[in-house]
């Protein structure tokens, strides 16, 4: 037991209580020390590390394509995210633009994934409350976004499908059948939940005025995302700082000021409605055309043309072999990822490999947290804030 | 029918065992228990009697000693606890001085 | 068939109701999980067992097995003879209570009337709650011998509980026991029989306690989702609570949905019988309305949990038993 | 009848005894446990049904609970005899047993194995009601003043000292 | 984007403010970098915060790069936002190689806590101030720290 709590001096009535690793609401492995009076949570620490694989270090051995695979396994509930983000990063170094057919896919899974990491997320919160059924269904519907998934990509969780300039391939034809559907039918699926949880007295009496976190202590202690907007801070990436042409769609940020978790569990619910409503837009304004950036020395050729002209086989060869040589530099690019701003920080010496690239994980920052939620309040609401602030570990571990 | 000297008998028996007990005992939890099955040594000399005289007065004793056995269970268990907290133990012979 | 005496033939007629008895209520235990897992998988949208058996129906036997060759393990330092005595009081207690529960009118035997209940005591409901008050032991014994700081904290919790919400569930009872003047729950049965009449008027509402005793009867079955450890009160856990909610579920159709009274019809065998069927349809549906509940409800924290049993329901128990008594005073005199 | 009656009552003193020599608190409290509950089927064998169900609901459901909760709560070990336990053994176990032969002498003395019940009466929890309600009542009250009492002692007694 | 980065309104500012803790600033792909010197660090991060038109009161991220073997060897970097202008800004404290040490942004950013764990965790720079300074990733008893340039990537450790 590497990290444990002191007793003070003159308290030895507290009870030192370690929580996890392998505690079920724990969501992964963390491990949780709280110094207990009575029900009472005096102190806790937090004892991360479990999942650690060391990615970042990991990154500086593969060239940038490589390096994609490397982040669907970071926050492995929403992988297209990570690979947005760090595309997007490696394409800010190239200063590569990419064809808008390729961005609005990009958005338009990437929203999808976002629904499909907060239904992970409000299925999980649910059963850690003992709402056992909320559960089920939002696994569901997770389904069906994971089959839309393994259709475009080729699998189901970890897609790796977004690349330097573009995307892996073109989706299969009438991928968007089957994405329609979803969209049609999901506002009733997450009506049926709300009629289960919303407003059920249970639900309140556990959520409401418990884990309280003020706009002030949120910014400063570096919460992101639902979180964030929890505590009533209107700060979304997509809206404040747009990336990968989000100006051109129209949605809200939902915000709440109460910073409880009722409050981040509605505004996750309605980011849902939000997401849906991206995706409603992206499909009925899908633009024709490439989906990837014209830029030979970055992007691999079309398989038809590395068959049949040399120039396609030799760039082929090149960006297989060796890849391609961003200018020296460093960019810092940042996305809204389902649990807060996922930041992508990128050194460039100019070599086919990233000299360092570190990842900003919002789990990682959300989970600091949890201290202010949990101290001072009953041992029972510690499963609750920790299903609220909804970490994923393999991206606090990394 | 069984006779009344049998049940009065068993009654003894178990007062004795109690009171034997309550001599022997160093727990002081255990020696509570003692007195609580004096009680109801007691309790059932009470029934038998009321049996044997035709009469629900007994019975009615036995009511009324349950409820004091229950006022003195919480009263005394709250002592205990409360001398536990002060001196960490429950060895009657450690606690011999009138000072909580 | 040669006449037995009526010793005889009372042993034996009492040797069979405990058998069958028995019987029936070890399968209703075990397929009750079994329905359970049915039930709440269809709420989830699941299949739930289905591989045993055509729809499942022999996994609780398979299970059975499971549970006979699985290794027992017991863990270091634990206190045996507790550690083994607690799941079988549990269980042992289970049963004991389901003795005095009626569940039919009467038969005749050799011109010697029977009740289709084991065994008719006086203060059958106050054995129940005697029974039931024991069975906090199991549960606290059960935390307490495994030597661990989590399952005693478990232990000690979940018979606080019981211990609060028993208190509430026999307030609640108090008001049907002063409707019908007795303790006995063939008593309490039968006084409700037949219909309501006010004046002259028949309503042909049956004249079930549920009528005149809601408030009691929601304390009761919200004491009773507690006691029996239940969503949204499941703060523990265990497989006893399957036999335990048979018996409140029994006692709650005694008590407040007029026992095995319905409508009667047919041949004099159909209507020795339809009493029973009604009986078990009652129970079957309190049954299906814990498992209807544990696939909906979130759960309670426990220190909410504690003051929801004393602030609430505890007061609505005595205010309803409070009302009752003026009410039974006003009306005898 | 009689029968379980003398079963009952062997395993009663069994179980006596067991509460006494047990130095396990916890079987200590078991033990008492099946004593009351064993007198509570001998009560009933004796015609007092409503007494019986109250042992066994007030006293083995509720304040032997609390014996066992306190007993679990202080962690209470196996006891360590001690010096002056010896002494009091050498001293007391004579005087007990002298007592039992004398209150025994005097008890068969008194009750003759003749001595025949009384007829059957009407135990019932209306008649105990009754009495109970009637002829008790002024004890009735008293009785729950101090369980009223107690309540509030066992609460200022156990509550930590701020 | 070819501005001069010195001319920038935050740079101006800053350069009003503590000229001396101002070391350089640089531009790429519209970011601003501003390299300050290690000992005035926390009076340059307070004024970030608190000075109006700057609000930079979220801490997003802190990191390091190992240099290896130029000198000096480390640059910790921190990444600011500005909730009310949506502005980013990086700074960067350059550290030598032997006994990296620079004041901890705790008192600063709360926010400051985990991330300088991690990076003393996998660098090894120390964080003087920081109120629990322990491993966050790796076990207590590792030995080295794994994003240094010189750590071995593959044989027994």
């Amino acid at each position: 037991m590497p990290v444990t709590l002191e007793k003070i001096p003159g308290q030895e009535e507290r009870v030192i209580l370690n929580m996890g690793p392998q505690h079920p609401s724990t969501h992964g492995v963390l491990r949780l020390v709280l110094e207990l009076e009575g029900e009472t949570v005096v102190r806790s620490l937090y004892d991360i590390g479990y999942l650690h694989t060391g990615f970042e270090k990991s990154f500086e051995a593969k060239t940038y394509t490589q390096c994609i695979t490397l982040t669907d396994r970071m926050d492995y509930l929403a992988p297209l995210s990570n690979n947005l983000g760090f595309c997007l990063a490696t394409e800010k170094l190239l200063e590569l633009e990419i064809p808008p057919t390729a961005q609005w896919i990009r958005v338009l899974l990437t929203e999808l994934t976002r629904i499909q990491s907060h239904l992970v997320w409000l299925g999980s919160h649910a059963i850690d409350l003992g709402a056992m059924s909320v559960f089920l269904y939002c696994f569901r519907e997770r389904e069906i976004l994971e089959t839309i998934f393994e259709n475009v990509a080729g699998q189901r969780m970890m897609t790796s499908y977004f690349r330097v300039g573009g995307l892996a391939v073109e989706p299969p034809l009438g991928w968007l059948k089957p994405v329609e559907k979803f969209v049609r039918e999901f506002p009733d699926h997450l009506r049926e939940y709300e009629d289960l949880l919303t407003k059920n007295p249970i639900w309140l009496e556990r959520t409401v005025g418990v884990g309280k976190v003020s706009a002030e202590d949120a910014v400063a202690i570096g919460l992101s995302g639902p979180s964030l907007r929890g505590s009533g801070v209107k700060w979304d990436i997509r809206k404040n700082q747009p990336y990968s042409s989000y100006e051109k769609f129209e949605f809200d940020v939902p915000t709440r000021s109460e910073g409880d978790v009722y409050a981040r569990y509605l505004v996750r619910l309605e980011e849902m409605r939000q997401s849906l409503r991206i995706v409603r837009q992206a499909i009925d304004g899908m633009p024709e055309g490439r989906v990837r950036a014209n830029a030979p020395h970055i992007v691999m050729p079309d398989r038809e043309e590395m068959k049949t002209s040399i120039e396609g086989l030799i760039y082929h060869f090149k960006l297989v072999t060796e890849g391609f040589h961003p200018p020296i530099g460093e960019v810092y690019q940042a996305i809204e990822s389902p649990r807060g701003e996922l930041g992508f920080y990128m050194v460039s010496d100019g070599s086919p490999k990233p000299f360092r690239c570190h990842v900003r994980a919002p789990s990682f920052a959300n989970l600091q947290s949890l201290g202010k939620m949990i101290e001072g309040r009953l041992i029972a609401d510690v499963v609750a804030c920790i299903g609220s602030i909804d970490i994923i570990l393999g991206e606090v571990d990394r | 029918m069984i006779p009344l000297s049998h049940v009065l008998t068993l009654s003894v028996i178990l007062f004795v065992i109690g009171a034997a007990g309550f001599v022997l005992r160093r727990n002081i939890i255990t020696v509570f228990m003692c007195i609580e099955l004096m009680l109801n040594a007691a309790n059932l000399a009470f029934i038998a009697f009321s049996r044997y005289l035709g009469t629900l007065d007994g019975q009615l004793f036995v009511f009324f000693v349950i409820v004091v056995a229950a006022a003195e269970a919480a009263v005394g268990l709250a002592i205990i606890i409360a001398l536990y907290r002060n001196r960490e133990t429950l060895n009657i012979e450690d606690l011999d001085s009138m000072k909580l | 068939m040669a006449t037995l005496s009526d010793t005889e033939l009372f042993l034996l007629v009492t040797m069979i109701k405990i058998a069958v008895v028995m019987f029936v209520l070890m399968t209703t235990v075990a397929y009750l999980s079994w329905l359970e897992r049915k039930v709440v998988a269809h709420i989830q949208s699941r299949w739930g067992p289905y591989l045993v058996g055509p729809h499942g129906l022999l996994q609780p036997l398979a299970d059975g097995v499971k549970f006979l060759f699985k290794e027992d393990i017991v863990p270091l330092e634990v206190d045996r003879v507790v550690y083994w005595l607690a799941p079988f009081l549990s269980f042992a207690l289970a049963f004991l209570s389901i003795a005095v529960i009626p569940f039919g009118g009467t038969f005749t035997i050799q011109g010697r009337t029977f009740n289709f209940q084991i065994t008719d005591v006086n203060v059958g409901l106050l054995f129940i709650f005697a029974v039931t008050s024991l069975g906090v032991y199991s549960i606290v014994l059960a935390g307490w011998s495994a030597n661990s700081k989590y399952s005693f904290f478990g232990g000690l919790r979940s018979s606080a509980q019981m211990i609060s919400y028993e208190t509430a569930m026999g307030l609640a009872v108090v008001g049907t026991l002063m409707i019908a003047g007795t303790l006995s729950l063939r008593g309490i049965v039968d006084g409700q029989s037949g219909t309501w009449v006010i004046g002259t008027f028949n309503t042909y509402l049956p004249r079930w306690n549920i009528f005149v005793q809601p408030v009691g009867f929601f304390v009761y079955l919200t004491a009773a989702v507690a006691e029996t450890n239940r969503i949204p009160f499941d703060l523990p856990e265990g497989e006893a609570e399957y036999s335990n909610m048979v018996t409140v579920s029994c006692l709650a159709t005694l008590l407040f949905f007029g026992g095995w009274h319905g409508p009667l019809f047919g041949p004099g065998w159909l209507r020795m019988l339809l009493p029973i069927f009604w009986f078990c349809l009652k129970v079957f549906c309190f049954l299906f309305f814990y498992i209807w509940m544990r696939g909906t409800l979130p759960r309670f924290r426990y220190d909410q949990l504690m003051s929801f049993g004393w602030k609430f329901l505890l007061p609505l128990g005595l205010l309803n038993v409070l009302a009752t008594s003026f009410v039974v005073a006003w009306l005898s005199a | 009848m009689e029968i379980l009656f003398y079963i009952c009552a062997a395993v009663s003193v069994l179980a006596a005894l067991n509460v006494v020599l047990q130095r396990t608190p916890v079987y200590s409290a078991l033990s008492l446990i099946l004593v009351l509950c064993l007198l509570a089927v001998i009560y009933l064998l004796l015609g007092a049904e409503f007494i019986a169900v109250i042992q066994v609901i007030v006293y083995a459901g509720a304040i032997m609970v609390l014996f066992v909760f306190v007993i679990m709560l202080l962690n209470a070990g196996r006891e360590v005899p001690s010096e002056r336990s010896r002494l009091a053994r050498w001293l007391g176990v004579p005087l007990v047993i002298a007592f039992l032969l004398e209150v025994l002498w005097a008890v068969w003395n008194q009750f003759p194995s003749g001595t025949a019940p009384a007829a059957d009466f009407d135990a019932g929890p209306a008649a105990i009601g009754h009495l109970l309600f009637r002829n008790y009542v002024l004890p009735f009250e008293v009785t729950s003043v101090l369980i009223l009492v107690a309540i509030l002692g066992a609460v200022v007694l156990a509550k930590k000292e701020e | 984007m070819a501005t001069d980065p010195n001319s920038d309104p935050i740079v101006q500012q800053l350069q009003a403010f503590a000229g001396i803790a101002f070391e350089e600033a640089r531009a790429f792909r519209g970011e601003l970098t501003l390299y300050i010197r290690p000992e005035s660090l926390i009076r340059v991060c307070e004024f970030l915060r608190d000075a109006p038109g700057l609000t930079f009161k979220f801490l997003a991220d802190i990191t390091a790069l190992d240099l290896y073997p130029g000198e000096p060897r480390f640059e910790v970097v921190y990444h600011l936002l500005s909730l009310d202008t949506a502005r980013r800004l990086r700074l960067k404290v350059r550290l030598p190689g032997e006994d990296p040490r620079i004041a901890s942004a705790v008192p600063v950013w709360p926010a400051a806590n985990a991330f300088e764990r991690e990076v003393f965790d996998l660098f090894g720079i120390v964080f003087e101030g920081h109120p629990f300074l322990e491993r966050i990733l790796l076990p207590e008893e590792w030995e080295g720290h794994p994003l240094r340039k010189d750590y071995p990537t593959e044989g027994f450790r």
